[in-house]
């Protein structure tokens, strides 16, 4: 099977969907110049109505998604970096996705928020940002975190096709990974988790980029602790059985998370194993997450995000 | 733009219309039978008969 | 307007203005501020309120949510070939928000047919609106974006109406947006239950006598009267047609009952 | 039927609960997983929820305290019951049914003789979630296990080393591999040897060389039990706290001075009838296969000793008959045999105990129970308990067997002769 990049297959994503669908639409800051590769060619190939440069007004035109959305078109918001998401707070958070709720289901929003997610790259606290759980802390817009291309283009379909807000985050680490891509159509459904590594002594549950530590971390203890690394592909829906099947035979979890540690996703997930899995853990459930502070710039960004190191430790605190 | 005289009447009910119903609603509010608040149109209703009517 | 051109509606009243005239039936309004089943949105807003049928695709109470959606059905009727106007109305207290710059900017910019009705009852809450704007005229904003701004009588229903039909032939004939600034007033108090005041003092009795003047119904009902398009039996014969309409509705609000929790599951997500 | 409402015994030591404060109150209706009231224990305030729905009927009220398993409340059907329930003298709690008076000391005695050893003074046994389920599951007692968790808890592996260690006496629920005799699959296999075998032939022969015949009775036990709660109130002074085997035996041996002819035995062709009085006193012993295995050990010449040293006497051979430390002198030289099977019973049982060779008297009690019995032609609550007696109609006659039995009930009855 061919093999293609991160941004490629997010790219093709759009392609396809906006072959197949010609409500569907690109709506964000220089996506006609292609300020990242996914928007290269699309405004020579679809034309002017389909990919448009906005003024730099987030909120206007995330608000202006919602409406159109509600109006018989499914347009793609690319707000460049997610840390930006914030200047369109009430129209992403509450209107995008309590809209349909609010007003009896009466009508439907097939939004997709995307954008630039995650550090690493020293770029500091405005363009290094994961914020999964304020995302998830507003009930009514799924959360889609692919870790490999395959899922980038996959979860991209599904994300477009879907009725409901979507926000997608694609990792700025992950840009030009390349992995194994087929030819013909596909669509990954949400909710459903995908073991990227099978093992038997610790689960770890990690996202996004975090993926990749964790099979680099997995791979080095091999032979000494086996690790089982399970990738939920999207945080919202959330495939909990996976995790509770995983760890009803590693009896041991450890949680990778890129955002900030206090309230976080892996937060949410450790009290509802706690809840729902609790005779299935010998030890505590960990969670390597950002430290509690701003994702700092220069060098300092290594000491707050996660690393190997880190979770190789919690690995082997539970793995005793 | 000349307004005929239905026009001029549709005007007048939606107006008359407006004024009772945005009174209903206070009424109601003040006896406890709506829920939430109640910011009433009472004065200000011109605007949006006549931005609507037609 | 047609019917399926776009409406978002000011926050007094809670539209009732734009939506009755734009012949949503208030019914379903007043049943779902009553939390019941048979609300317009199932009774689970206490006051949103939806009629698709009618253009009007729901409010929301945070002010200055009007002006992104705005720009949003003005895409939609740009692209769609049904050649819809949007009519967008707002308050001077609404147009302090930011996004109404955002929206100016891109509708101006895309030449969306959106008309934007600034109802300006010259109060925001308890804040003169000398207070809060710094010019004598909101419509001026309009030269900021380089599309018409016009002020109207607010009082004088015809002339709004007037007003904005040219701005919405404008619209409809691909020319882009207009602001029209309507000068009107605010009889009662902000909100049910807090005192009527401007800045630190209460209106008093004389305030609304002098208000009372300017009543755009009786102003109207008075030209009509004279221009004898309207006569005293026809206004009673219209009364009393309105006050059946009202009891139908109370009788039909009071009848519901609050939706099933289900519902909650439902409306969440789309299938 | 009103549904019962009881003091819920949260904590392993939790005796006794107060009533903090009820939520609701007398005849409201109540539904299914309402909270009702508050209880203080001496660790914890505790919300207490219905698990039924009625009408609620108040027992106890607040700040009272009351043992666990206490009824403090009733959920009536509906409102006819309410009333009936409200109406009722409500009986002093737990003596209105014929529940087993004072069986706790029978109990406490059974537990004494057959309860493994209680768990280890000090902390709670820290384990994770996981170890619990599985200890339930396999049935292993944690309580003794070292964790190697790493904050010291004790995990899985503990569990299933302690596991592997003991016998699995798991149910196999998939195909049964284990033996399987004449279609019915065999749990499992004691041998028929050392102290079973023994037992086993004693009994056998017993019957086969001596003409044993049964006789049913019973003693009111009134006074006894007035007498023992008396003693126990001197528990201190004492050093002993007495049990109604301790008076039973005391009783017999009295009795016997009486009937001396009871206690003999039938050696080859001769009767001998014993000068000691020497009293054999039933004991069962937990194997260490779980299994039960009776010990009888003796207590000598207790018509000499006081009540005291009988008591004393008694824990002693217990005590080292349940940890296996009786020498066989310590068995040998009985004349007479009780036998006290009261402990494991919540109902009357008559039975016919077994001589045990080469005496020619046992005799067998049981539990002691409240029970409808015509006094002075009035019918009055007594507590009763079962009294049976098994004689070698060889070396003894039925009539002094009879006398020895009226004495006993007499002494029982009066036990003021028994200092007189």
């Amino acid at each position: 099977m061919r093999e293609i990049q991160y941004h490629k297959a997010i790219n093709e994503a759009f392609i396809e969907e906006m072959e197949r669908d010609e409500t569907v639409y690109l709506m964000g800051e220089s996506l006609r110049g292609a300020n990242y590769p996914h928007s290269e060619g699309l405004a020579k190939r679809f034309g002017d109505q389909r990919v448009l440069d906005t003024p730099i007004c987030e909120a206007a035109f995330c608000g202006a998604a919602v409406a159109s959305a509600m109006t018989g078109y499914r347009p793609i918001v690319d707000l460049m970096f997610i840390d930006f998401m914030y200047t369109a707070a009430d129209e992403i958070l509450l209107k995008a996705p309590q809209w349909r709720f609010m007003h009896g289901g009466k009508v439907n929003v097939p939004v997709v928020f995307m954008g630039a997610a995650g550090g690493g790259m020293k770029l500091a606290n405005e363009h290094s940002q994961i914020p999964s759980s304020i995302i998830l802390h507003s009930p009514g817009i799924k959360l889609a975190v692919p870790s490999t291309p395959y899922d980038a283009k996959g979860l991209m379909k599904t994300a477009i096709r879907d009725n409901n807000p979507v926000m997608y985050f694609w990792h700025k680490q992950l840009m030009a990974v390349t992995g194994e891509v087929p030819e013909e159509d596909y669509t990954i459904p949400f909710g459903v988790a995908d073991v990227k590594r099978e093992g038997t002594d610790v689960t770890v549950v990690a996202y996004s980029y975090m993926v990749q530590l964790a099979l680099e971390v997995a791979k080095k203890l091999e032979g000494e602790i086996s690790v089982e690394v399970v990738d939920p592909r999207t945080l919202e829906p959330f495939d909990l059985d996976a995790v509770l099947k995983s760890v009803e035979k590693t009896n041991r979890l450890v949680i990778v998370d890129e955002d900030t540690e206090r309230c976080s996703f892996a937060s949410e997930l450790a009290a509802q194993v706690v809840d729902k899995g609790f005779t299935l853990l010998d030890e505590p459930i960990k969670r390597v997450c950002a430290g509690n502070y701003p994702i700092p710039g220069g060098y300092m960004e290594q000491h707050v995000l996660p690393s190997v190191e880190k979770i190789e430790a919690a690995i082997r605190s539970v793995a005793v | 733009m000349r307004l005929k005289k239905e026009q001029k009447l549709t005007l007048y009910r939606n107006l008359v219309r407006t004024r009772a119903f945005d009174q209903l609603f206070s009424r109601r509010l003040g006896l406890g039978k709506l829920l939430g608040f109640w910011h009433p149109a009472e004065g200000g209703e011109a605007p949006g008969v006549g931005a609507c009517s037609f | 307007m047609n019917d399926d051109d776009f409406v978002f509606p000011a926050v007094r009243g809670h539209g009732l203005p734009h939506l009755i005239s734009k012949g949503v039936d208030p019914k379903y309004y007043l049943a779902e501020h009553c939390g019941k089943s048979t609300g317009s949105c199932g009774g689970v807003s206490t006051y949103h309120n939806i009629d698709t049928e009618h253009g009007f695709f729901g409010l929301a109470g945070t002010l200055g949510t009007g002006f992104p959606i705005s720009v949003g059905y003005g895409m939609t009727s740009k692209w769609n070939g049904k050649q819809q106007v949007v009519v967008s109305c707002f308050g001077d207290g609404t147009s302090n928000r930011g996004t109404l710059h955002e929206s100016f900017l891109m509708a101006a910019n895309w030449k969306l047919p959106i008309v934007w009705v600034c109802e300006n009852n010259q109060l925001s809450m308890y804040v003169p609106v000398k207070d809060h704007h710094p010019v004598e005229n909101i419509a001026d904003l309009a030269f900021g974006y380089g599309m018409p701004g016009e002020v109207v009588d607010g009082q004088d229903v015809v002339a709004v109406a007037k007003a904005v039909d040219k701005a919405v032939a404008r619209a409809r004939a691909g020319e882009g947006p207009s602001l029209i600034e309507c000068k009107t007033e605010r009889f009662v108090t902000h909100s049910i239950g807090l005192p009527d005041r401007i800045d630190l003092e209460d209106r008093t009795k004389d305030d609304y006598v002098e208000l009372k003047k300017r009543d755009p119904v009786v102003l109207f009902q008075e030209k009509l009267l004279k221009e004898g398009v309207l006569t005293q039996k026809e206004m009673e014969r219209i009364d009393q047609e309105i006050a059946v309409e009202i009891d139908a509705a109370e009788a039909f609000a009071d009848a519901g009952s609050p939706p099933d929790p289900s519902v909650l599951d439902d409306y969440l997500y789309a299938k | 039927m009103a549904l019962e409402i009881i003091m819920p015994k949260l904590a392993m030591a939790m005796s006794q609960g107060t009533i903090l404060s009820w939520f609701l109150s007398q005849g409201d209706y109540v539904t299914k997983g309402q909270i009702l009231l508050e209880i203080e224990t001496e660790k914890v305030n505790y919300e207490v929820e219905a698990d039924g729905s009625g009408y609620l009927h108040i027992v106890v009220p607040n700040g009272e305290t009351v043992p666990v398993e206490h009824v403090i409340a009733m959920l009536a059907e509906n409102e006819e019951d309410l009333a009936s329930l409200a109406s009722q003298i409500t009986a002093p709690a737990g003596s209105s049914s014929a529940t087993v008076l004072e069986t706790e000391e029978v109990v406490e005695e059974k537990d004494s003789a057959l309860q493994p050893l209680t768990p280890p003074k000090g902390g709670r046994v820290i384990a994770s979630p996981l170890a619990r389920r599985l200890a339930q599951q396999y049935g292993v007692d944690i309580s003794s296990l070292a964790g190697t968790g790493s904050r010291g808890q004790i995990v899985k592996r503990d569990v299933e080393k302690a596991r592997t260690a003991k016998p699995a006496n798991v149910l196999a629920v998939a195909a049964f591999d284990g033996e399987v005799v004449n279609g019915i699959r065999v749990a499992q296999t004691i041998p028929l040897a050392g102290i079973r075998k023994a037992i086993a032939d004693h009994m056998q022969q017993s019957l086969a060389v001596s003409a044993q015949v049964s006789n049913m009775g019973e003693v009111d036990m009134t006074e006894l039990i007035r007498l023992r709660k008396a003693l126990l109130k001197q528990e201190e002074s004492l050093g002993v706290r007495v049990t109604y085997t301790d008076i039973m035996v005391y009783l017999m041996s009295r009795a016997l001075r009486y009937e001396p002819s009871l206690n003999a035995s039938v050696i080859g062709e001769e009767i001998k009838v014993w000068k000691d009085v020497n009293v054999s006193v039933a004991v069962a012993v937990q194997g260490s296969g779980g299994e039960l295995n009776l010990m009888v050990p003796v207590i000598r010449n207790a018509d000499q000793m006081s009540l005291v040293e009988i008591s004393k006497c008694a824990r002693d051979l217990i005590l080292r008959g349940r940890e296996g430390k009786l020498t066989t002198a310590d068995m040998e030289g009985g004349t007479v045999t009780l036998t006290n099977v009261g402990g494991f019973l919540n109902g009357p049982l008559t039975g016919t105990p077994i001589l045990n060779q080469p005496q020619s008297l046992i005799v067998g009690i049981g539990a002691i129970l409240d029970q409808p019995r015509v006094i002075n032609g009035e019918i009055m609550v007594r507590p009763i308990m079962d009294f049976s007696m098994t004689y070698d109609h060889r070396a003894v006659e039925g009539v002094p067997v009879a006398r020895f039995y009226s004495k006993v009930r007499e002494l029982a009855e009066n036990p003021g002769l028994l200092i007189a």
